[in-house]
């Protein structure tokens, strides 16, 4: 049933509350746990990725290092940067919101959307060049011998290449969805936040939006080393 | 058994009357375990059954009984483990003298290779009493060779090699099936194993004109320029195989592998994936350019070269020195 | 809290979740999760008339060796057909999103479940899920198999497997979001005084259920995208000519697909736990290992995916420490039944229909248990993996034991959620067809596998031909068995005896309200001061009371 | 949950942490360890992430160990997923 059924007296306690809790308690606790929960089947569906990148790099390490190292390293680490940076802006607006500070949550949320972006437009750099440089799986798909540092050539079989890069692009596609998802969320909570719909009793939507972001943060902190750190030293 | 009412296959290999064994030994636990709950739901709940002003008797439960049906049940489990793990070390275990058979699988067709050359469709003819080892692959989807007379399946893999042995103890025509789901036609992708008695199956064998197989190999060795390469007389751009099979060899990047059929095959089709220390990677891949029935062929060369010369008898072939005539096997 | 009136309605009625609001819409936009439950009780039904219907022409099509009522083809897409919509659209959401919504907040004390909307959502997720797979079965359906094994699946079907996939994504979601959901109300929305150990044991078995749909689902939802994309872009992470691995997808595939079998057996459980104690009329024997074996087998589920891989070429030792854990497995289940059995003893046994499931329930689930044994067994797995064997063992599991405790429950609880009475000798009667048919379809497949006949065959030897013929008649006396109550479950809707709110004398909050329960489920929030399976307080009942004589509504 | 008030300056430390750590597991990896330098990526990685889930998720001084354990199960089916697939992997080649 809707909302419209709860009594006049829980209604009275906080406009948020919803019919069916008892009090905000209840309520602020199952959604945390609710996002918790949501937040694990995120790892295991990760986790799906992960398993397949562990396996075939333990297979095919030298291919897997011979690919990694035409990653750009700055781009990715400047990445690191920011999702880490945003990772600060988004606790700020957390505690902005328990506060009750409109104007600086906003400013924080605002923020964050722009780090986000700026993650997803350096990743469509990254994008962009592998497109030219034919890394990316597919008919077109093309590897040149790669040769270490004394001019010797490293054996690698195109193929095994390939699969770097269908994981690079299945693991960062999907991280990149996530960015995509999580700026949509916080701009749609930016606006809320703007037109006052969070108070210091109530701001679960924002605390949860900030949990949904710290992990897709954690993802990128495993993503950065696993893809772009394999055999940099020579 | 009954024709149309079968309730037990045939027996006809070493191994199937273990399993049959440890089947049985199952079925009887089983059905002794059915029976006592069966029975105990019926005397219970019929002497137990609801009468009017006869109150239950609540218990709360007992932690000794359950410990015991915890345990007890566990113990015996175990013992269908243990000896369910020791046959199948024994199936996945090919004794070293076993004659080896290539089977390529593909939709929909079983396509055997013999060592000495005969080649058979949805047939395999093998000797009573012979260990024989089959290494199979698969040219496009997963399948999987049953031969429910032996008690024995093993998937069949696109690009690698799973092996499946075995010895046939009753002479007779048995049923051979694809087990995996594999298309249209997967209930088509049926065949018949043939286990003949020595002498019928050593004048099986002579019939029809055959290369044997390492022969082939040797030729495709030759044609296909490996052979300018992997040299036998001096240390040529790639590893000499002579007697390289069946050893561990040491990889440039520090890994040790043992020279296998996957092995083999996976440098044909995959030069750079493991390179031999010393060596650089300059051989092309030769996939798309052989057949599977080639490779086959080519492994079994590099895998007679490697044999030793006291390497099973239906193997002597294999210990002749390479670029001498191969003796004509048995 | 209390209902609202309507005055449109006869004013001496409360109004029940039934009766509140009908209109289409109140229908579809509905957040109670009763309404709920009733949304998925009538979609997944069709589901399972769907899946039962393509049971009837595999069934058909095996009545003779040749392969003579359809082409091969059809015939593949007929067994993925039923196995696919079986599994994800049937077996899954039955016991869970049917009994388990209508219950888990009533047997909690709680109003609703923690999101009702998401509740809602999930549903809307399994219809759009259910709907694409009808949209893939009428442009040409599947024919790779519920397993969708690689590189079948990824470059030789020519069907619609992308779409296929995405639907069983989705379902996936509907799945995650109701676990979810369970683990939620179960941790938050206990009633006073309701402390764990005083939750029945179907909320038990649901919150395990719910475990595994939240760690297992997602990972056969990226699967099936990296087959999607294998398929879109020839990505090669399946494909041995690129340098996959086929095996990697198995491994992932029955990550999940293991564990799932625990979804939908435990929820089934949970239900047989409520009727041994309430037909036995006391409280169940080790209610505490009962409740915690539930989770054991929860988690140890998770151990032993592999044993489906055997003879796949995974690693012997591997292979040796799949088949060990899996033994695992078999302790807590052995634990449940014994425990079920120890029940009856000095109880106070009631032959009523949902016993009669239960009773069903110990002795087709003890068969399907002991040969999952056989199949742990590295020896026979071997011979019998990949044959009927394996097709009969899992049957007995899911179809002896899932749709045995659906049925059972259905029967228990409809005088709860219809507030009518189903006709008590009719239901006997299917219940014995069930049982009989079921085995007379099963248990020569037992047979048929260990003599050697491969699954998903078409067409067979002539030799198998008698125990094939048996299978189909059982499966059409089975086929009448399910039929029935779809009868007299209507029939009682209009003419059904009026159910008390506790016409069974059984223990548990949901009996302590209204049949059927208002939209809130209770008047005022319950108070729990009592134990589970309280049965010493309450008077065992000779027959179930009904209010008045049948009156047409 | 959101009964814990930190400092911005906590805040800030953590974050500072975190690029330095950022910028050893980058520096490290351009020196040869051998098999110890993805041991080492990962072990940076994993104490970054912790970092992460205690400090600014909130698990550490959450009021209840709830989500503490929701964590630590998600990571340890993961581990099971991955463990128990390389248990077949890495034993393919054995014997």
């Amino acid at each position: 049933m809707s909302d419209s059924h709860a009594t006049a007296v829980e209604t009275a306690a906080n406009p948020e509350l919803r019919h069916h809790f008892a009090d905000m308690q209840q309520q602020t606790n199952s959604a945390s746990l609710g996002m918790w929960l949501f937040l694990v089947t995120e790892i295991m569906f990760f986790g799906g990725l992960f398993c397949a990148y562990l396996i075939y790099r333990l297979m095919y390490f030298p291919a897997f290092g011979a690919a990694s190292q035409t990653l750009d390293i700055k781009l990715g680490a400047f990445n690191t940067v920011v999702l880490i940076v945003s990772s600060v802006t988004v606790v700020f607006a957390v505690r902005a919101a328990h506060d009750g500070n409109r104007k600086q949550l906003v400013a924080y949320m605002v923020l964050t959307i722009l780090l986000g972006l700026t993650f997803l437009g350096v990743k469509a750099i990254e994008y962009k060049e592998k497109f030219e440089k034919h890394h990316v799986p597919g008919p077109t798909f093309a590897f040149d011998k790669p040769f270490d540092d004394n001019g010797k050539a490293i054996p690698v079989d195109p193929h095994n290449a390939q699969l770097f890069f269908a994981l690079y692009f299945a693991m960062t596609g999907m991280h990149a969805l996530h960015m995509i998802i999580g700026c949509g969320l916080f701009t749609v909570l930016t606006v809320l936040s703007w037109k006052g719909r969070y108070t210091a009793q109530y701001y679960t939507p924002i605390e949860n939006a900030g949990l949904y972001w710290h992990l897709v943060d954690i993802i990128w902190i495993f993503l950065f080393p696993l893809l772009y750190l394999i055999s940099r030293h020579s | 058994m009954s024709k149309y009412f079968p309730l037990w296959p045939d027996r006809a290999s070493t191994i199937a009357g273990q399993v049959d064994g440890l089947y049985i030994y199952l079925v009887l636990v089983s059905a002794v375990m059915t029976l006592l709950i069966f029975i105990a739901v019926a005397v219970l709940a019929v002497k137990y059954r609801r009468r009017p002003g006869v109150l239950p008797t609540p218990i709360e439960g007992s932690p000794i009984l359950e410990t015991a049906w915890s345990v007890i049940p566990f113990g015996v489990m175990l013992t269908f483990f243990i000896w369910g793990a020791v046959i199948f070390f024994k199936e996945r275990t090919p004794p070293t003298n076993s004659t080896e058979v290539y089977v390529v699988a593909k939709q929909w067709m079983w396509k055997i290779e013999h060592m000495e050359g005969q080649r058979e469709i949805n047939e395999l003819h093998v000797p009573v009493g012979e260990n024989v080892k089959l290494i199979m692959t698969s040219q496009d989807v997963i399948h999987s060779f049953y031969i429910p007379a032996f008690r024995l399946k093993q998937d069949v893999i696109p690009g690698r090699y799973t092996t499946l042995w075995f010895k046939a103890t009753e002479a007779g025509v048995y049923h051979l099936f694809c087990a995996e789901y594999c298309g249209t036609s997967h209930s088509g992708m049926i065949g018949n194993i043939v286990v003949m008695e020595p002498q019928d199956y050593t004048q099986w064998m002579a019939g029809g004109p055959s290369v044997p197989l390492p022969e082939a190999g040797k030729q495709l060795f030759t044609s296909l320029g490996c052979s300018t390469c992997h040299r036998f007389d001096i240390q040529g751009r790639g590893p000499n195989l002579q007697g390289a099979f069946g050893k561990p060899v040491l990889l440039e990047d520090g890994r040790t592998v043992m020279v296998d059929d996957n092995y083999v095959r996976e440098s044909i089709l995959n030069p750079n994936a493991k390179i031999v220390k010393g060596f650089t990677p300059v051989m092309p891949t030769f996939q798309g350019l052989v057949s599977d029935e080639q490779l086959n062929a080519l492994v079994a060369y590099v895998k007679s070269l490697g044999q030793p010369a006291a390497g099973g008898a239906q193997n002597q072939a294999a210990a002749a020195p390479a670029g001498q005539p191969q003796k004509q096997v048995q | 809290m209390a209902t609202t009136v309507i005055p449109a309605q006869p004013a001496s009625k409360p109004l029940n979740y039934l009766t509140n609001g009908s209109t289409i819409r109140s229908w579809l936009l509905t957040t109670d999760h009763k309404r709920i439950a009733i949304l998925y009780l009538i979609s997944v039904t069709m589901f399972f008339f769907l899946g039962g219907f393509f049971a009837m022409l595999i069934r058909l099509e095996l009545l003779t060796p040749q392969g003579d009522l359809m082409h091969a083809d059809t015939y593949n897409k007929v067994f993925t057909a039923h196995g696919m919509i079986m599994v994800f659209f049937f077996l899954i959401p039955v016991v869970p999103a049917i009994l388990g919504n209508f219950l888990v907040p009533l047997m909690v004390g709680a109003k609703d479940l923690a999101f009702p909307r998401i509740n809602l959502l999930s549903w809307y997720l399994y219809i759009t899920a259910g709907a694409m797979m009808i949209h893939v079965l009428l442009n040409g359906g599947v024919d790779t198999g519920w397993t969708l094994y690689s590189p079948f699946s990824t470059q030789y079907s020519n069907t619609n497997v992308i779409e296929a996939g995405l639907a069983i994504f989705i379902a996936g979601f509907s799945s995650i979001f109701t676990g979810l959901n369970f683990i939620v109300t179960v941790h938050r929305m206990r009633a006073p005084g309701l402390t764990w150990d005083r939750l029945p044991l179907f909320v038990w078995a649901n919150y395990a259920t719910s475990l595994i749909m939240i760690l297992g689902t997602p990972v056969i939802a990226i699967t099936v995208v990296m087959v999607a994309v294998e398929r879109l872009f020839h990505l090669g992470i399946f494909d041995p000519r690129l340098g996959g691995d086929p095996l990697l997808f198995q491994h992932l595939f029955w990550f999940y697909s293991h564990p799932a079998v625990y979804i939908m057996i435990l929820p089934s459980m949970g239900v047989i736990s409520e009727l041994i104690a309430c037909f036995s009329h006391k409280r169940i024997f080790g209610y505490k290992i009962v409740a915690l074996s539930s989770i054991a087998i929860a988690v140890i589920g998770f151990l032993v995916w592999a044993h489906h891989m055997f003879v796949t070429g995974i690693s012997l030792y591997a292979a040796l420490i799949f088949s060990f854990i899996t033994f695992f497995v078999g302790v807590p289940s052995a634990i449940k039944v014994f425990n079920w059995t120890a029940t009856l003893y000095r109880g106070s046994i009631s032959f009523a229909t949902p016993m009669l499931y239960a009773f069903g329930f110990i002795g087709l689930f003890t068969i399907g248990g002991l040969t999952g044994l056989f199949l742990a067994s590295l020896g026979i797995d071997v011979h019998v993996t990949d044959t009927y064997f394996v097709v009969s063992h899992f049957h007995y599991v899911m179809v002896g034991g899932v749709v045995m405790g659906y049925l059972g429950g259905m029967h228990f609880w409809w005088p709860k959620i219809t507030g009518r009475m189903y006709p008590e000798a009719w239901a006997k009667l299917s219940a014995l067809f069930v049982f009989v048919g079921f085995n007379l379809t099963f248990f020569p497949q037992f047979i048929l596998g260990y003599v050697g006949m491969p699954r998903r065959y078409w067409q067979y030897p002539p030799e198998f031909q008698v125990l094939n013929i048996l299978s189909t008649a059982g499966a059409s006396v089975l086929a009448v068995g399910y039929l029935l109550p779809m009868i007299y479950f209507a029939w009682s809707l209009r003419y059904g005896p009026l159910a008390g709110p506790n016409p069974w004398g059984a223990a548990g909050l949901e009996w302590q309200t209204a049949s059927p329960p208002p939209t809130f489920n209770f008047d005022e929030t319950p108070v729990v001061t009592w134990e589970a399976y309280n049965y010493d307080e309450i008077e065992p009942k000779m027959e179930p009371t009904t209010l008045e004589a049948p009156v047409e509504r | 949950m959101s009964e814990h008030v930190t400092s911005r300056r906590f805040y800030l430390l953590i974050g500072a942490t975190l690029l330095i750590l950022t910028g050893v597991t980058v520096a490290a990896a351009f020196v040869n360890l051998g098999p110890l330098n993805p041991v080492i990526a990962l072990l940076i990685a994993t104490i970054k992430a912790t970092l992460v889930v205690l400090f600014f998720m909130h698990v550490k001084g959450a009021s209840e160990k709830l989500t503490g354990v929701v964590v630590v199960a998600g990571f340890f089916f993961l581990a099971i997923l991955l463990s128990l697939s390389l248990a077949d992997y890495l034993t393919r080649s054995w014997r």
